[in-house]
């Protein structure tokens, strides 16, 4: 089979794997699962033989597999449509079937597969519990199986094939088809418990915002296609068109086409990675089950956003000359740095386990925004790649302990909510596993020096910063850092350390194993992950492995960037900056008794209470465009000009045809024509009771009248007709 | 007056007063058994016509099957021995007379067409009707449609037959 | 000598020729008396099968059987049919009297009709007709006419029921007995009986074994024999059909469905025992119809073994039998013949012949393990617990499923 | 010499008594018989018709076996429905069953 086959075939499971639950197993919560794991493991075996074939390709740069199919005719030349795998395509499928495949393992566990059902569950809200007698008549309550199980499958296995679809095709259309498919998707699944009134605000908000971006990144194709004439990306990566969208003008001034394209392209990005200042609709998503979550935030939706940056880096970066930033990645740079600083600085003063997590991936898409700012493509790529792995890791982590946790509820019967860190402590002894493992992935995004894989592509961006002389990038970003290790270490130690501050932590209980077994792989993954990416220059340990990424992802660029030499600075940085940041991460919070606040919140004062509440952000947009819009569709549009002025005017327009229709009806209709409809009724009516007789329910009769008509015609045409 | 001729004569005589009896006869039983007389006729009318084969499954079909079944039904259908009125309806004399009219008409018409008084031909050397016939229904060049229509039909009457005379325990 | 009778026919005919008769005349006389001698002489069988018969069933019942009248009891018949003569005529009230009459002869002449298609030796046949295999079959469905009328006429209910049972019996197994016979006329692609004994080497039961089992089967009960015998079955309808018959009416149903037994068998043995063939049949003709009854009196024996071993089967079960079972394993055995006559057209006969039988057997010992599992489930079915029909007042629980 | 006349006036004669029994009687059964009679005229007809017109075909014989069994196919599902009726309406009678009417 050609390797261009089996990149065609990717997507597919997934997708059979869909319309199966959806119209035969949908009853059946076993089938569906079975279904649904199937698919993606059938596309996970798929993308892993396209990863060995390509990495022994040897040069897929050059050449990368791909295949062509005609889609719709434009004019006379066809639209085409196809898959495209490169190097940076390689990358991305590999984590992304890895992680698809775990988060598929990790939902049975998390939904209560093989629990009973609920006692008073219902569709639409998460499962509260069943209650079960044991032999000895003690009631005790368990966890409930969710019960729109086979629902859940069926949108993650869509959702897999939003994201598949996006990473093996070969243009922006049908990569902006994958985009949707995820954002409707994701829209679902945020809203999966439609009956819990934040989660539907928060699937509405969701979608709305990331429309935002998207309709601005529409526009950018539909300018791309109309100067380039096409989408894919052998035609709009080609010398000449670079060439010619540098130097079409625009109606702004000093703004090329392609500076404008890479703007509206950035956009898109801006809304899917949760970007300033589209970000707000991120933490809200929480609301979603933890492996959307995971899902979404770590390994496919979110990273779907960086991805297109880096895929459209020679649009970005077109007319770039002498490594001076375009103006594109100038605001790039910007925009993800600040989102990097902001975003850690709101994960500070969170106190719900998901929501640090949400707003530390903000912080970390930021960094990547702003690594592909100032020209560091190959980290990006390879920061996309490990915080993949170690993001999905935290999130899987969370919802365990979230898990954990609510068991604790269940058996405890208090009041409390089961994500919120200080209602935990001390589940290192009960979850050992779930502890390691969120322990690999916190050190892995703080950037625990030298066995992480956070660490490597971390310092390789803080790196470029600095071999690209960009100081200001290079200070926020490491203080950023900073910020990272601090609240993720405040995490750690809230949430696993010291002891248990309520009687549900302390009643907490491991997970099974379908949610453990994804931990610990992707807990290997957290840690081998950045071993390809070690610069090969790097004091004692650089050189063992070739610096793989940069070697192997750096060829899907026309011109290979220039390795970086390795130098001190950064890397000091980086290790202080982890470091240090662990260390007071656990020596503020390493001993907060039940109750206490948050030991920030008296230093920090209003600092606090404006992080807490993420510096107003959602008041904000609240006020300048809800309200507004609000006011605008209730109260202008619809009171003043649809009720009064339209309304008054299609009243009087009904008053004047209302008195024309009567006298039409009075003086035409009734008479005339009703009376000569009731006229040839009536003598139908009358024909028919006169006739009815000749029915007599008699097949004999009926039989001899057809006989003598018969013969009567017979006899009309051979005697009468046919005489000369 | 041939052999054949006389044969044919016989058989007719007695094959139309079967025909006739069939349509007149009160008691239902002795109809069903002079319509065997009847179809037996039709049988030796075809062996007369050369078609042994028809005789044959006259005889399977029509008496052994069709004419059995009846009995059995006017046996299931029958209450009383004898059903009490008359056996015929009130329009019966137009019946007689549509009958009548019909085989003058037929008589006169056919007589009309020079066709009428063909003699009988010889039949082909070594010309075996069955095997001809056999070929001929079960051929692409042949009937193979019509009969395999006819098979269809049957399995249809098969199923239909039963499924109306279900009878249904409420 | 090689073919006396149609030797003696050829000088009959010149005899009657030179007395002046005109030729169609002389057919019709010399078939007459070709009718009259066949008829006669397979009515003097019957008359023997009936001391044959009951010597056998005191045989199979560890009895002695007639031996009183004359030696070894053969006189008996005889002196039967002297009984029957003379024995009062009972017409039942309400009869229908020519129908009733007419009845046990229609029962008896279709038996005799059937012998006119029985090929006694190579050249020695009533009518070699090419619709023969046909033939039985509509002479068979005439025969259920006679029961038909006997049962209607006699104006008993006992009469109607047996009438009732017999027909729904005979045409259900009509259909296993004519796709039984449709093999033989498949492999010998003819309807003639000639052609089919012709055909037959080696016999037909080495090739198709389970074709005869099957026409055997449906054969006994066309025949209405035990275990088949519901027509007549004593302990629920008295006698069936012929409860209101006496003396020699009687004794026409009687001899009827003994001589039909025999010529059932005389028919298998011609279709799937080779008939008249044998050693040295080509030499001497006269030995056909010896070879022949010979191999009809085996099978003979078989039906009246099958007969005094078995027990009577209920209706129901009778055409389950028939429409689950005999119909559907009939049909299958069609296709797969057919189909392998049609792949083996080229095939020496050898290999023909062993393959044909392979095929029969690996069908009947499918058949075998189908019917393990059925009679397993039905066991099963059988031995669990079922309602026990109890008084309505009753609630006592213990009445209710006692094991 | 027997010709084509004696079968087509026989088969004529046959039809009209047929049809003559399915226009008057009263009983089910009956009117099924007249329909038997007329279908036998009718292969009479199509059997002479080869046989004198064209033996060398077998056009006429084809037919007549289709028509038997249309005619076995009919008596099956015409009694069916007689004794479903007699079930429910304790009649054959032909002019009793007469519900479908105004």
């Amino acid at each position: 089979m050609e390797p261009s086959t089996i990149v065609w075939l990717l997507p597919v499971p997934p997708l059979l794997a869909f319309f199966l639950i959806i119209f035969l197993t949908n009853r059946n919560k076993t089938f569906s699962h079975l279904l649904g794991i199937t698919a993606a493991l059938l596309s996970f075996v798929g993308s892993m033989v396209i990863v060995t074939l390509a990495i022994r390709s040897g040069h897929l740069g050059e050449e990368p597999f791909t295949s062509v199919i005609n889609w719709f005719p434009t004019g006379d030349t066809w639209f085409q449509i196809g898959v495209w795998v490169d190097p940076l395509t390689v990358a991305t499928l590999f984590f992304v079937a890895i992680t698809i495949l775990m988060i598929f393992i990790y939902s049975v566990g998390y939904h209560n597969f093989g629990q009973p059902k609920g006692d008073h569950d219902q569709p639409g809200l998460p499962p509260h519990g069943a209650t079960l007698e044991d032999e000895h008549g003690h009631k005790h309550r368990v966890p409930s199986i969710e019960p729109m199980y086979s629902r859940f499958f069926a949108f993650i296995s869509l959702f897999a094939f939003g994201m598949y679809v996006l990473v093996v095709s070969n243009n922006l259309l049908t990569l902006f088809v994958g985009w949707e498919i995820m954002g409707l998707c994701s829209y679902l699944l945020i809203g999966f418990w439609y009956a819990k009134p934040s989660a539907k605000a928060a699937a509405v908000k969701a979608f709305l915002t990331t429309r935002i971006g998207d309709v601005v990144m529409l526009l950018g194709l539909a300018y791309l296609y109309y100067l380039a004439g096409s989408l894919s990306y052998d035609v709009i990566f080609s010398e000449e068109t670079l060439h010619l969208l540098t130097s079409t003008g625009t109606p702004f001034v000093g703004i090329s086409a392609a500076v404008l394209i890479g703007l509206f392209l950035f956009f898109g990005t801006v809304g899917k990675s949760a970007q300033w200042p589209l970000h707000v609709w991120l933490p809200d998503a929480m609301e979603g089950p933890t492996p959307v979550s995971a899902m979404i935030h770590a390994a496919t939706m979110v990273s779907a956003g960086v991805y297109l940056v880096i895929r459209v880096f020679p649009i970005i970066s077109a007319g770039m000359q002498h490594g001076e930033p375009t103006i594109t990645m100038n605001v790039m740079a910007f925009i993800g740095a600040f989102t990097g600083l902001f975003a850690a600085t709101i994960a500070l003063a969170q106190n719900d386990i998901k929501r640090v997590l949400a707003y530390s991936t903000i912080s970390q898409l930021g960094y990547m925004i702003a690594a592909i700012g100032i020209g560091a493509y190959v980290a990006a790529a390879f920061h996309l790649f490990t915080h993949a792995f170690f993001k999905a890791l935290l999130f899987l982590g969370s919802g365990s302990v979230i898990h954990g946790v609510e068991h604790g509820v269940l058996h405890t019967g208090e009041d409390i909510d089961p994500q919120d860190m200080f209602n935990m402590g001390g589940l290192r002894k009960k979850m050992p596993l779930t502890f390691w493992t969120f322990l690999i992935g916190g050190f892995a995004l703080s950037g625990f020096p030298f066995i992480t894989a956070g660490f490597w592509s971390k310092d390789e961006i803080l790196a470029d910063a600095f071999a690209h002389a960009n100081w200001p990038v290079l200070i926020v970003l490491a203080f950023a850092a900073l910020l990272t290790a601090f609240y993720t270490m405040r995490q750690i130690t809230l949430t696993f350390l010291g002891k248990s501050r309520t009687k549900s932590a302390e009643h907490a209980v491991e997970s099974k194993w379908t949610m453990t077994l994804p931990l610990v792989l992707l807990a290997a993954f957290a840690i081998i992950a950045g071993w390809p990416g070690i610069p090969g220059d790097f004091p004692l340990i650089g050189g063992f492995i070739p610096n793989f990424v940069h070697e192997f992802v750096g060829e899907t660029l026309a011109e290979h960037p220039e390795a970086i030499t390795f130098s001190w600075i950064p890397l000091l940085i980086s290790l202080g900056v982890s470091l240090g940041g662990l260390a007071l991460g656990w020596w503020v919070y390493r001993d907060i008794p039940a109750g206490a606040p948050d030991p920030l919140e008296k230093p920090l004062g209003p600092v606090y209470k404006l992080l807490k509440n993420k510096y107003y952000f959602d008041e904000l947009y609240n006020y300048i465009f809800v309200r507004p819009s609000l006011w605008l569709s209730q109260t202008f549009t619809y009171l003043w000009l649809d009720r009064k002025l339209i309304d008054g005017f299609l009243h009087f327009i009904s008053r004047i045809t209302f008195s024309l229709g009567s006298i039409f009806r009075n003086y035409i209709d009734k008479p005339v024509i009703n009376g000569f409809g009731d006229f040839v009724g009536e003598s139908v009516k009358r024909i028919g009771r006169t006739g009815r007789f000749i029915q007599t329910g008699r097949v004999q009769q009926y039989m001899v009248m057809a006989l003598i008509i018969a013969f009567g015609t017979l006899f009309y045409y051979l005697f009468i007709l046919s005489q000369p | 007056m041939t052999v054949m001729q006389v044969v044919f004569l016989v058989t007719a005589v007695v094959s139309l007063g079967g025909a006739v009896m069939v349509v007149t006869t009160r008691n239902l039983i002795h109809a069903a058994l002079w319509l065997i007389l009847t179809l037996f006729g039709v049988a030796v009318m075809y062996g007369l016509l050369s078609a042994p084969f028809f005789t044959v499954i006259q005889v399977v079909i029509y008496i052994g099957a069709i004419a059995i079944l009846m009995i059995f039904a006017i046996m299931l259908t029958r209450r009383v021995k004898q059903e009490p009125g008359s056996s015929v309806n009130k329009g019966w004399w137009l019946a007689g007379l549509m009958a009548l009219v019909l085989f003058t008409a037929l008589v006169w018409m056919l007589s009309t067409w020079p066709g009428f008084q063909t003699t009988l031909p010889e039949l082909p050397q070594d010309f075996d009707s069955i095997k001809v016939l056999g070929a001929a229904l079960v051929s692409t060049e042949g009937y193979v449609i019509p009969f395999e229509i006819a098979s269809v039909l049957l399995l249809a009457a098969l199923i239909g037959s039963v499924a109306v005379a279900w009878e249904r325990k409420s | 000598m090689s073919d006396p009778v149609n030797s003696i026919a050829e000088w009959l005919r010149t005899i009657l020729a030179s007395w002046g008769l005109s030729e169609g005349l002389i057919t019709v006389i010399l078939a007459v008396l070709g009718v009259v001698i066949l008829a006669t002489f397979v009515l003097v069988v019957d008359i023997l099968l009936v001391w044959i018969e009951r010597k056998m069933v005191a045989r199979f019942q560890d009895r002695f059987g007639p031996n009183r009248v004359g030696p070894y009891g053969i006189i008996q018949p005889i002196a039967d049919v002297i009984k029957l003569l003379i024995k009062e005529d009972i017409m039942p009230m309400g009869a229908d009297k020519f129908i009733f009459n007419l009845a046990p002869i229609i029962a008896l002449a279709t038996v005799l009709l059937l012998w006119a298609v029985v090929p006694l030796a190579p050249t020695v046949i009533g009518a070699d007709i090419n619709v023969a295999v046909l033939y039985v079959v509509a002479i068979g469905s005439i025969g259920t006419l006679g029961i038909i009328m006997a049962g209607w006429a006699s104006n008993n209910k006992y009469a109607l029921l047996g009438a009732f049972r017999t027909v729904a019996t005979m045409i259900a197994y009509e259909v296993p007995m004519i796709i039984a016979l449709l093999i033989p006329v498949l492999l010998a692609r003819s309807m003639g009986m000639q052609t089919i004994v012709n055909a037959q080497s080696p016999w037909y039961i080495f090739i198709v074994p389970l074709a005869a089992v099957i026409l055997f089967v449906s054969s006994i009960a066309e025949l209405g024999r035990t275990p088949f015998d519901i027509s007549e079955a004593e302990s629920e309808i008295v006698a069936g059909f012929h409860i209101e018959y006496t003396g020699m009416k009687f004794g026409l149903f009687y001899a009827g469905e003994l001589l039909h037994a025999l010529t059932v068998s005389a028919l298998i043995a011609t279709i799937f025992l080779g008939g008249w063939r044998g050693p040295y049949v080509d030499q001497l003709p006269l030995l056909g119809p010896v070879y022949l009854f010979i191999k009809a009196f085996l099978v003979y024996y078989l039906i009246m073994w099958v007969r005094y071993s078995f027990p009577r089967v209920r209706i129901d079960q009778m055409l389950g039998f028939n429409w689950k079972f005999l119909t559907p394993l009939a049909l299958f055995l069609l296709i797969v013949v057919a189909i392998l006559d049609k792949a083996m057209a080229d095939v020496n006969t050898v290999w023909y012949v062993l393959v044909m039988l392979g095929a029969n057997l690996l069908i009947v010992w499918g058949t075998m393990m189908i019917l393990r599992r059925y009679a397993r489930i039905e066991r099963v079915r059988i031995a669990e617990e079922r309602p026990v029909a109890r008084a309505p007042e009753s609630d006592n629980n213990e009445l209710v499923g006692q094991e | 010499m027997i010709s084509l006349s004696y079968f087509l006036v026989f088969a004529a004669a046959l039809f009209c008594i047929g049809l003559y029994g399915v226009l008057a009687r009263k009983n089910a059964i009956a009117i099924l018989m007249g329909i038997e009679l007329m279908l036998n005229a009718v292969v009479i007809n199509l059997i002479a018709f080869w046989r004198f017109r064209s033996p060398e075909m077998i056009t006429g014989q084809a037919f007549g076996v289709i028509v038997f069994a249309v005619a076995a196919a009919e008596v099956a599902v015409g009694l069916a429905l007689f004794i479903a009726i007699f079930r429910r309406r304790n009649t054959i009678a032909a002019d009793e069953i007469d519900l479908l009417k105004w």
